[in-house]
């Protein structure tokens, strides 16, 4: 018998610190495995952002720069221009790069940067405790929300990233995946494989949205976390891959 | 033939390879790990295919996977 | 050892490069534009990257990425944009990131106006950010020194692993004076091996980071700071006497002030008046032991001058420990006291009513008496005729 | 010697390069010299003035505030500059857009009409290098050659055909 | 006269309704989280708005813009993000726009830690933003107080037309202790004729503007804003004094350490010790005089204690003007003094050497002798086993 | 004979400081005569940016509120959400709405604050002297691209903002509009007052993106800048309403 | 029949109104006003239709324009 | 009298609702109370504990950083914090966690097995109460009506069915 499944080489040994079934770990596991697999770990550079993914800088066996709350893809952008052969990432939730780092994340993406970003959307502030998010959906109920929860004539509408970024003259590839299911999981890591391969060929900017749980702050066991993401992100956050410019193989 | 294998002390007893295992092979043990959870294990292991499902989705990297490959 | 005549903006651009610097990141705003736009031209010629960032937060940050990646990189603002940049800096100190932040110094507060200020002393000399850290900050004189003290700037960053900030103002950025950069360089390009730009072969990662979940382990990393902010404290202090070793009174002003404060002590001198100036060269760490020791039996005052409301005459009350009256006098938003105006207030305070005008020159005046007490506390809003 | 001159003026009359030829001219003869431009958005279409001041001695304040030497290239900037000159001290007043005399008694006044004899040298840009040697010629601060010289430096290879009519300005008005 | 428990961060947001708050603007941030959401669920049972903004930036001119229009309104917010809103806080100063703004302080610098910190005190005490600004900062050191407090900053915040600053820290916000909101109201609301509500009929449109291109208008508006700063430093200090009369040494904490000073004044005491505690309770304006009162021929020494490497203790040298040595004594990241290791620095520093432990608390400790001249600097590194 | 054309009671006295041929004036002509039909001047507030515009808190006969660089729509949402029944815009640079300020205008979009946005694009930092703005096109000359124009390879492509927000959910009406000639200009006060109607009908967030001149930067006559806009700029930057919700009248 | 009135002192000379006036009909006359600018000017106003162009590209709102209407 | 403690155990085991009862309970009795959390990220599946102070004069510092009593709910909370507590100080073990005995001499000690005498009243989330209930036997800090009182005003009126199983926990704790 062959192991057909282990560990990637590019997790560090230490444990990962997320609540019981929170999908981060399923992120790092694929980003892991897609920098094992492009042979990109000793010129990998990953830039953690603040969210309860803060202490990734601790999982990812590469360098890495923890990064001020909203502002991974300037920090990326900065190790970029000196390092133009190193392979550049940022890991960020959607507190972090849909709302503070808005700014960050739009010229990152106008100017074409050559890095790659794994956006994390679990509808929620995490770490802080499940305040309301960019991408909350409508009637969502958070620790900010009201008993009502988002409410779509205060709060404005969940924010989708991918749509908007894909307008983008500089945004090379922009892809939206989930993680409700294995079969879902392997697509993720596919796209999260492209992202870092348009970045190999220097075509610019590339996003991977990964729709997420947070069974935390949902009130919810992991498996319902599942469900609720299909039935409910679904819908708001439509998969696909939005932008794909020709060249990119 | 396949088998799976849990680092018993990473997992967090989430419970979602059990609720994604398509054979349905995969409940907590009764057992508690160092860290508190009652961990996931495979008692009926012949039964395993292999296919990974419950690897996937598992957020901690508690399980590794072995089967015939041709 | 050819002098060119360059503006003060622009010689803080070539010293970047002759220190090796090669990344700068920054977002306009006057009155320090001439430095970036210099930059735009320059840096591609040496092989280095001019970015014009989004705004002031993302060019502190480009700047804490290429810092991290082991590289000599600078931005500027100045002070509204300094004061965005503020988590910034207090994220390259807490992370050990070396870089060179430049604050070309404007009327505030707010938008206030364009015109050359000394208000952000605070800001800079004792964290506009939060948590304890200290950058040394290095004030100018003249075109000369700031490219002087931008080479140095480097080098003290990457010896200490900390941000370091070159406080001038309007006036400094704008005008020209002939400068040298000779031969002089900087001590050279650092090693890093902690930089983080990929592994590259080495076997442990290395990671940058200001976060310590664990307040044991935060405590253990503020202390290690504090060490390295007693060794700065003291080592890299600097400052210039003149004619202070008789004075009767002593002035104290940096940068800009300091020129017209060294004016007034030559008009003073003429006139047999003893006054001296103390400029400090580094705002922080403050050359406090040496303005204590200035302050001699024979001293019966000193005199911070200042384009601030009174900034920097905390640090001067700190060091004179109320030995001697500290008075302080002071324009803002963008007016500058003239050289007669200063030499008026060393006659006031020494008592040469004779020297004085009817009207006393705009300003604001305020006096600390022995053991700390306030008094003599007035705005002249009347401009003098003079 | 201290001198600490003004030059003011419209923003496109070239008062600014008035200021920084005579600022490099008196380094090149060694001398301690600065240059201070007002800068801002009054400059757009408003005015522009800078501070200049040339010095046998290491300079203390390069800020003017009390020049002895004041070029007004229009009338704004006499207004504004006149009464900071001390007793005694140079009005240079460009007297083909300036019709107002001086109102001060205790300063030496010249009146040169710039404009005019820019024309008379066939090109009306070269009105403020006539104005700067007839301050020259006054004063002497620096050399003409100098300030030639300084052309040589400042001037874009491709424009170095301009230097003889640069020169032939400052010589006219170094006789006015 | 009913007493409830409450947590300080809720406690807050209780007063702030109380004192006719209805706009808060604030972005998530621990230690200070539980303050917007208990705001979030009570602002609008009173007709009141609360708003998560996208980040402290957009919270920070959120709440321009609603003082700008004639609100009573708050922020709050922990030091990163109290960093990233020096800018807004300059342009609200500079505005003359009232609002209270809230740090919660955590440990720095850079990402830091959660846990409670007293590092933010030049930031907040003096101008973290650019400028010439200042803003009365109040000092809370319970529940009540902070709520009594938050009361008066609005008020203050009106009269004066100038932002107002808590500042706590993550044990302030997090502890319950019991508070009495009585009929503790506001003096109510203020008129403000100067608003930018649309005009409304007024014949003559409001501006609210911080620019001032003209330098000698920008210098008269910082003359206006010194003689406000100048009335409420006359007017607005306070501070509290517990056993100073005839204490040989005097402690100087505020906030939470002022907690733990007070218990070992205690028990030093208790053994026949006298030691005594200034608290201020308005970091800004500093009690100076005060303080410098405090001091009488028997003081022997001043002890500062801070979560901090040494902050408040350079007011704290300003007051006392060099007549007896300063001393420091400071935790960091978190890490908070043990009422014990305060009494024995007590103990040390007034010789009682048989009271003494035979390994020191961890801490930073210093003293500034008299004159200025700082000595004994140390960071001891070893726990006590006590 | 009747007066067809006067200065619009809306514009106070004070003269504009602008360049000569500077299209802000007549921006600020085209808001305040909106202003004066709509009857709103009472009951408006104005937020002024920083950019040349920095002063239409002097030339607005209405109430005025000067923001810092990029807030705008921060300012303007806590005034709005103060006096929902006010009238409250925002003027707006490029280099003001879209480089620093653009998670302040995503977010107030995203919300759907109740506001109406005057974006001037001129392509350029008019007011700091000319540097490269997130507008300026490739090959466009500013004092910080370099003597070869802003280079996309390094500096990104211009963004258009007007479809970016228009992917926003809670955008109700983005257009953009350009002032190259007289039946332009027309057509732009059109879509600035269809702006404000949106607002007064309580249907959320409403911008217009001024396509603008800047001679004196552009270093044109401001007849050539005219041209220069329609030639350059229309082709990178078309001409059209983006989004105009289905009610919105 | 129509009018176009300039408000002298506010004009620039920036031209635009002469570039885009169809008749052709104004240009910057050769006084200098307060400002120090050349303003425009129109000569033949017989000739000017009230059709408001350049009015509406005039920056500085110094046109008025009058115009018989039914 | 000074009454300083410090509670700790797992996130789930009611360690925060037992120190605030406990405040709550001593502030209706008229006496001086404080509590301290823990916060932060490592509550979250990790432990959890807080500071209660009752006193009968103004308390001084809140924070208690040499408790007179600890109550231990599991096991790391055990090794955490019984070298904190004073001489002759209060410890309540969790027996039914905790295996491990206590390796000081120089304090009291009591060991309840909280979850058993819970699952006893038939519900082991009152776990907690058992153990308050033991604490308030030993010590007297407030009475166990006052506890109940305090449930009243902490419970939303739709709980307030589960009082009597709390008092029961309480009362039974408190005779062990
Ligand atoms: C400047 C600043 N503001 C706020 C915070 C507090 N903070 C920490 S994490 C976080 C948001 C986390 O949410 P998200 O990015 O969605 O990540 P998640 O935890 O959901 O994975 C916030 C607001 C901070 N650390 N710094
Ligand atoms: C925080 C801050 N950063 C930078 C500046 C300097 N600044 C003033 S205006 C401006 C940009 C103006 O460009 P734009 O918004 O396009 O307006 P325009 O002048 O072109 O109309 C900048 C960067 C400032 N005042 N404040
Ligand atoms: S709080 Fe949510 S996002 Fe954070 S670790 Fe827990 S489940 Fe994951
Ligand atoms: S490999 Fe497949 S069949 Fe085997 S345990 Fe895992 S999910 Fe079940
Ligand atoms: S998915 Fe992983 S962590 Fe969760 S129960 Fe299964 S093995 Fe354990
Ligand atoms: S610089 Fe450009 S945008 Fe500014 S006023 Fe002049 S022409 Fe207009
Ligand atoms: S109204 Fe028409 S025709 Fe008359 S001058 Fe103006 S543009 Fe020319
Ligand atoms: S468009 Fe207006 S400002 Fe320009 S020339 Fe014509 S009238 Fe004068
Ligand atoms: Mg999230
Ligand atoms: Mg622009």
């Amino acid at each position: 018998m062959a192991k057909v499944f282990q560990k990637s080489k590019a997790l560090s040994d230490a444990k990962f610190h997320y609540c019981p079934g929170c999908t981060h770990g399923i992120i790092h596991r694929l980003v892991a495995e897609v920098l094992e697999e492009l042979e990109v770990m000793d010129r990998a550079v990953g830039i953690a952002s603040v969210g309860c993914s803060v202490l990734t800088y601790k999982y990812f066996n590469v360098d890495m720069i923890q990064a001020a709350h909203g502002r991974a893809p300037a920090v990326a952008t900065g190790v970029k221009r000196v390092h133009p052969d190193s392979v550049v990432f940022s890991y960020q939730g959607d507190g972090d790069l849909a709302a503070i780092g808005t700014t960050e994340i739009v010229h990152a993406a106008a100017r074409g940067e050559n890095i790659s970003i794994i956006f994390v959307n679990n509808a929620i502030y995490g770490m802080t405790g499940g305040q309301m998010a960019p991408t909350t959906l409508v009637g969502q109920k958070c620790t900010t929300t009201g008993p009502g929860g988002r409410e779509r004539s205060h709060a404005g509408n969940p924010l989708r990233v991918s749509e908007m970024l894909s307008t983008i003259d500089g945004s090379a590839y922009i892809a939206r995946v989930s993680l409700h299911n294995p079969g879902h999981i392997n697509k993720a890591k596919k796209a999260i494989k492209t992202a870092f391969e348009v970045q190999l060929q220097g075509k610019g900017f590339s996003m991977v949205e990964v729709l997420s749980t947070c069974p935390t702050n949902w009130g919810m066991t992991p498996v319902a976390a599942m469900q609720w993401l299909k039935d409910n992100m679904l819908p708001q956050f439509p998969l696909g891959e939005f932008k794909k410019l020709a060249e990119v193989g | 033939m396949a088998r799976v294998t849990f680092h018993e002390d990473w997992c967090k007893g989430c419970e979602l390879c059990a609720a994604f295992c398509p054979k349905n092979l995969i409940s907590l043990a009764d057992r508690i790990n160092e860290k508190g959870y009652r961990p996931a294990t495979v008692v009926d292991m012949q039964k395993c295919t292999g296919c990974m499902a419950c690897a996937l989705v598992c957020p901690d990297v508690v399980i590794e996977v072995e089967r015939e490959v041709s | 050892m050819v002098k060119v005549l360059m503006k003060g903006n622009e010689a803080i651009g070539e010293a970047a490069i002759k220190a090796g610097c090669r990344y700068f990141f920054g977002y306009p705003i006057t009155p320090q534009n001439e430095l970036p736009e210099y930059l735009s031209k320059r840096l591609p010629e040496v092989g280095g990257v001019f970015l014009q960032a989004e705004s002031e937060i993302a060019a502190i940050n480009m700047v804490y990425g290429a810092s991290a990646a082991g590289a000599r990189v600078m931005t500027s603002s100045s002070s509204p944009g300094i004061s965005l940049k503020q988590e910034g800096i207090s994220f390259l100190a807490g992370s050990e990131l070396p870089s060179v932040i430049v604050n070309i110094m404007r009327g505030g507060p707010g938008l206030g106006g364009i015109q050359p200020g000394q208000a952000d002393y605070f800001q800079a000399t004792r964290g506009g950010g939060h948590g304890d850290y200290r950058l040394p900050v290095y004030a100018p004189g003249s075109v000369q020194e700031l490219a002087d003290l931008t080479m140095k700037a480097f080098d003290v960053a990457d010896a200490y692993r900390n941000p370091v900030m070159i406080l001038g103002d309007g006036i400094l950025g704008q005008m020209m004076e002939p400068v040298d950069f000779g031969d002089s360089r900087s001590k050279g390009v650092y090693d890093k091996p902690w930089a983080a730009t990929g592994t590259r072969g080495r076997s442990k990662p290395n990671v940058i980071n200001s976060l310590y979940l664990d307040p044991e382990e935060l405590e253990e990393h503020n202390y290690s700071l504090l060490s390295k902010i007693q060794a700065m404290e003291a080592k890299e202090r600097a400052f210039e006497q003149y004619l202070t070793s008789d004075a009767e009174i002593i002035l104290v002003a940096y940068g800009t002030t300091a020129r017209i404060a060294k004016a007034a002590v030559r008009q003073a001198r003429e006139k047999g008046i003893k006054a001296g100036l103390f400029r400090p060269i580094t705002l922080w760490p403050y050359p406090d032991k040496e303005l204590s020791r200035a302050i001699r039996l024979g001293t019966r005052a000193v005199l911070t001058v200042e384009l601030s409301m009174g900034q920097m005459v905390d640090d001067v009350r700190l060091a004179v420990g109320g030995r001697v009256p500290v008075y302080f006098y002071g324009r803002a938003g963008g007016m500058v006291p003239s050289t007669k105006a200063v030499y008026h207030e060393i006659c006031r305070i020494l008592g040469y009513t004779s020297e004085l005008p009817s009207i006393l020159e705009k300003g604001v005046r305020y006096c600390f008496h022995r053991g700390g007490e306030l008094s003599g506390q007035g705005i002249s809003k009347i401009q003098s005729a003079v | 010697m201290l001198h600490e001159i003004i030059i003011a003026g419209f923003g496109g009359q070239g008062v600014m390069s008035m200021g920084q030829l005579l600022t490099y001219a008196g380094m090149l003869e060694g001398k301690h010299v600065s240059f201070i431009p007002s800068y801002g958005p009054e400059m757009r279409g408003g005015t522009a003035n800078c501070a200049v001041v040339v010095s046998d001695e290491e300079i203390g304040s390069p800020i003017v505030t009390e020049p002895n030497c004041v070029i007004a290239m229009n009338l704004p900037s006499l207004k504004k500059f006149e009464p900071t000159l001390v007793p005694g001290g140079l009005l240079l007043i460009n007297s083909s857009l300036i019709k107002e005399e001086s109102s001060r008694k205790d300063i030496r006044v010249c009146r040169i009409a710039v404009n005019e004899l820019a024309a008379e040298l066939g090109n009306d840009k070269v009105a403020n290098m006539v104005m700067l040697g007839a301050f020259l010629g006054a004063t002497g601060v620096v050399a003409i050659d100098s300030v030639v010289e300084s052309l040589k430096k400042v001037l874009p290879e491709r424009r170095h055909n301009l230097i003889p009519l640069n020169k032939k300005a400052l010589e006219l008005g170094a006789v006015q």
